[in-house]
């Protein structure tokens, strides 16, 4: 076992604004590591919204009275916040869907319908599958070939593989993911981006996982999109974000249609709004964007530094203290890593497992996390999977490792 | 922090039948050939299981089943096979109704002594995201009985 | 001007179960006459949405963990609270989406996709922009027709024309709204239906608006689709509903595709989970489908005879009082109609008229409301639009007809 | 209950030139031969301008628009009309640049006379929903320049 190191933040400052945090599970203090499926939220985000509803709440981009123009520039004033957030050129390349699946949906309809046969979508191993399935059905849509590049047994991209991938030229779009949710790898996204762009290719990042925990820069790393999700993000359930160059974005068919995405409407013909209003059909998620803007505040107020340095901490701490329980394989050693630690434990199935650590209070999950394909690869089932935020502690990665020692012994 | 893990009570659920059979199941094995097979899927935590029945006349003679899954999805499997073997399509079929009912509730009012060896797995009614654990080789193992013709 | 009726309703305790309703706008109380567009929300909503992320969350479906088995059932639930609001046969007919629109462009995909060249969509010069642009998207991706019934100038669905739309048999699909947004027109949906179903085609109902006046009964309609959306219901934003018969459901394709949704998934080869889960990709509005169970058990509750009730009252009262003020013309004359009253004022333009109305503190929409055809064939480039909720008063209504008679001299 | 709604205020926003000329505009005409038109659209409300300009040389010699609209509108196009009336591009432009501060800010550090006839649409900047009314017909009146090939 290490040495428990000084937390760079204040955790407990930060674990009292999150009121769920004090709740027992089975008589038991809560030890929430199931974050990567989705985080808590802070009072300031549920203060948010509900402020919202009782004071100042109406539909947007439609009315003419106070509350709507109110709530129309609270709402809008989200779009700030994210690019300002992931460092966007400009505002209006701000796209608002319900998730990140629906984000990357959006871009496989839209951007996927103005690519030709023979082209290609390129992307991993290690894709979960709301960046597997979109792609595979504008395959068998539209006869896209979709190709994949491989992982080391490492569990980082195979560089080798990924630029022999995009040899031919024939790849229209690079889509993968920035963070591992099973296996915690960070890829390296501006190197990945440039070889796409060298090839040919756009490149879009899912940075469901990666925006968690460290700043994002779309411009440093030359993304052509990126998507996040809010409910991973201390955000509101509910609510995405697709971000895409502006010329990129221009040229793109909508995806939905309906009000609020429309120049005019009549029966013969009916034009369309500007970006990014043509791609949001109908009364959006509002609540859910001030939500959401709040939530970027309190993480821009704690700070990525702040959050990055906690989460290497845990994360080192979690890697040294599961390495002393016995048969436990902790699953993918990338190098660049960020605060998620699957593993399997022998003679005692991940569900198992779960459950009996349910039991003590903790809260993993177990399964194949939505990526099936590198569960195969990896050659397991499944795993159970620790995931930290920025409110994790120490002493609750302790509660983890020493629970898994007792689960060990009684499936002995 | 410390936080003890005692899982004493954790015996209900994990029974020692339960444990010996989830590790050493007596009839996971490919079964061939055979008169019926399904697979049961649990998208949501990746559990899988197919189920082979062979008939002899109008009774189920064997059953043998390949599991990818945890403890008790194994040993509700494994039960499930010794329980079946020897019955009709019909028993078969009230039998796993009540193995429906008893791990849903807790209890089985109208269980007779044929579900005693299926009994250790009565504390799944107490998990719920476990349920599906144990009644998914008896999903698969209703459409085998569909496949075979005796549905 | 008539006499006030008392109200068949408490309205009064009602309103101090909505916060916003003691808000001040420019100085006067806020007179909130746009909830067509999106309702106020009651105290029970927003502490139920507010509770369950102080209390008890983590995403759905995929942990084994307390707190998402408890989380999961909160969110699943709400199926059974959606399927007895509407009476549907079977709550796993009842799918999730984020809107009306989204539910309605999920039909025209799925749905759409099983339609063959030379078939035909029907709609009338009524519908709100979500039920006109997703068919129009379909038609000119797949060569579907689109067919227009026509409206009488009372803004009633044209009987006659309808049928005779119907009658090549042709028509896969008749998609009308069940209650127009601009006119306030109830559609007669069980005698729709039954000629739909004459002529061999399937009958979409989009009841946005009539969901929220009155109760409505699927079974007893007999209709194959039925959409509606949350925030509309007294509800949050960011959730609507699809309801399906489940045959139908079953042989529909997915629309998006990603976590959750799936059977299993390898690279070659994806299977799909069952209904409703098929069509609901990636995290759900947990939280906002957890506030809408919440806001149906708020209006059965306050009851749908008394909802009815109080606000026919109101819209009696309301085109009484409107009436009487000069050079006033009410848009919309329908026999069967809700509480939605749209109208032009002689020498003032809709959006003067919202203006000075709400320096008043009333809330009005004006615009085209998303009906740009349908303003059309009335001959008009805007309206104003008054619509009542559950909490509008008649006194409400009197200081809406009292404003207008300034806003004349204003404009004269 | 009683509210009393006194509009004196709104004689900010409705200044005596803007209701004439939302009345009757003098300049709503479709001009024909024109050099350069471009349509103006506000879904969200459903406004629609278009302006047409005819140049002489290197002014422009007249400018006309067809409007459905409200009063802010109707009158902002119509002074536009005038205010650009014998100037250049340039000019225009400037003006243009100018008109936009004015009605976002309600001031215009920068503004000599010649915006002295746009000046009673500063009242705008008070109601942010119909800045657009006020804006749309320039933002048509830009694009109809850059069609005549002085954009
Ligand atoms: C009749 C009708 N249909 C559809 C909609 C669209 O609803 P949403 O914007 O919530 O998708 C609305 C409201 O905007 C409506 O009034
Ligand atoms: C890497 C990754 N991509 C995509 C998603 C999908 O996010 P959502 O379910 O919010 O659409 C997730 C989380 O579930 C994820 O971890």
């Amino acid at each position: 076992m290490t040495m428990i190191r000084p937390a760079p933040l204040d955790v407990e400052r930060i674990r009292a604004e999150f009121p769920i945090l004090s709740e027992t599970v089975h008589g038991k203090p809560l030890v929430f590591l199931d974050s990567a499926a989705s985080s808590m939220k802070p009072t300031a985000v549920i203060d948010a919204m509900a402020d919202t509803m009782r004071k100042q709440y109406a539909n947007v981009h439609r009315g003419l009275h106070w509350m709507s123009e109110r709530t129309t520039d609270a709402y809008e004033s989200t779009r700030d916040a994210v690019a300002r957030l992931m460092n966007a050129p400009s505002r209006d390349e701000i796209v608002f869907a319900k998730n990140s699946t629906e984000a990357i949906n959006l871009l496989a309809h839209s951007y996927g319908s103005l690519m030709q046969p023979g082209q290609a979508v390129l992307i991993t191993e290690m894709e979960h599958h709301a960046n597997i399935v979109p792609w595979q059905m504008l395959r068998d849509r539209a006869g896209i070939e979709l190709r994949i590049a491989r992982i080391t047994d490492a569990g980082e991209l195979d560089w080798a593989d990924y630029e022999s991938k995009l040899a031919d030229g024939r790849v229209a779009l690079v889509a993968m993911t920035h963070m591992s949710n099973v296996l915690g790898t960070y890829t390296p996204a501006a190197r990945i981006a440039a070889a796409a762009h060298a090839a040919g290719a756009k490149v879009m990042f899912d940075g469901s996982q990666a925006i968690v925990h460290r700043r994002v820069d779309v411009q440093a790393l030359d993304a052509d999109f990126y998507v996040f999700t809010g409910h991973k993000l201390y955000g509101p359930t509910g609510i995405g974000v697709l971000w895409g160059r502006m010329a990129l974005l221009d040229a793109m068919p909508p995806f939905m249609g309906g009000g609020d995405m429309i120049g005019s409407v009549s029966f013969e013909k009916t034009t369309w709004a500007r970006v990014p209003h043509k791609f949001e059909a109908g009364t959006p998620p509002i609540v859910e964007a001030i939500g959401l803007k709040r939530a970027i505040e309190w993480v821009e107020a704690v700070g990525y530094d702040a959050i990055a340095a906690h989460e290497a901490a845990l994360t080192e701490h979690a890697l040294a203290r599961l390495a002393d329980v016995k048969g436990l394989r902790v699953i993918g050693q990338a190098q660049d890593r960020g605060g998620v630690v699957s593993f399997t434990l022998d003679g005692a199935h991940a569900h198992d497992v779960a459950t009996l650590l349910d039991r003590n209070g903790v809260a993993v999950r177990a399964g194949n996390h939505c990526a099936e394909p590198l569960m195969r690869r990896l050659g397991v089932d499944s795993t159970a999977r620790a995931s930290f935020g920025v409110y994790t502690t120490l002493g609750e990665i302790d509660v983890l490792a020493d629970t898994l020692e007792r689960v060990r012994e009684f499936f002995a | 922090m410390s936080q003890a893990a005692s899982f004493d009570d954790m015996r209900d659920l994990y029974q020692e039948v339960i444990m010996a059979r989830g590790r050493h199941p007596q009839h996971q094995l490919r079964l061939d050939p055979y008169d019926g097979a399904a697979k049961g899927d649990n998208p949501m935590c990746g559990d899988r299981v197919e189920v082979r029945i062979r008939m002899a006349g109008d009774t189920i003679a064997e059953a043998g089943f390949e599991a990818r899954g945890c403890a008790i999805s194994v040993a509700s499997a494994d039960l499930m096979a010794d329980a079946i073997t020897g019955r009709t399509p019909t028993e078969v079929r009230t039998l796993a109704e009540r193995f429906r009912v008893m791990v849903h509730t807790g209890a089985c009012p109208d269980c007779g002594p044929e579900m005693d060896p299926l009994r250790p797995l009565v504390g799944v009614h107490e998990f719920k995201s476990r349920l599906k654990c144990a009644t998914l080789p008896w999903d698969a193992m209703l459409g085998a009985l569909k496949e075979s013709g005796h549905g």
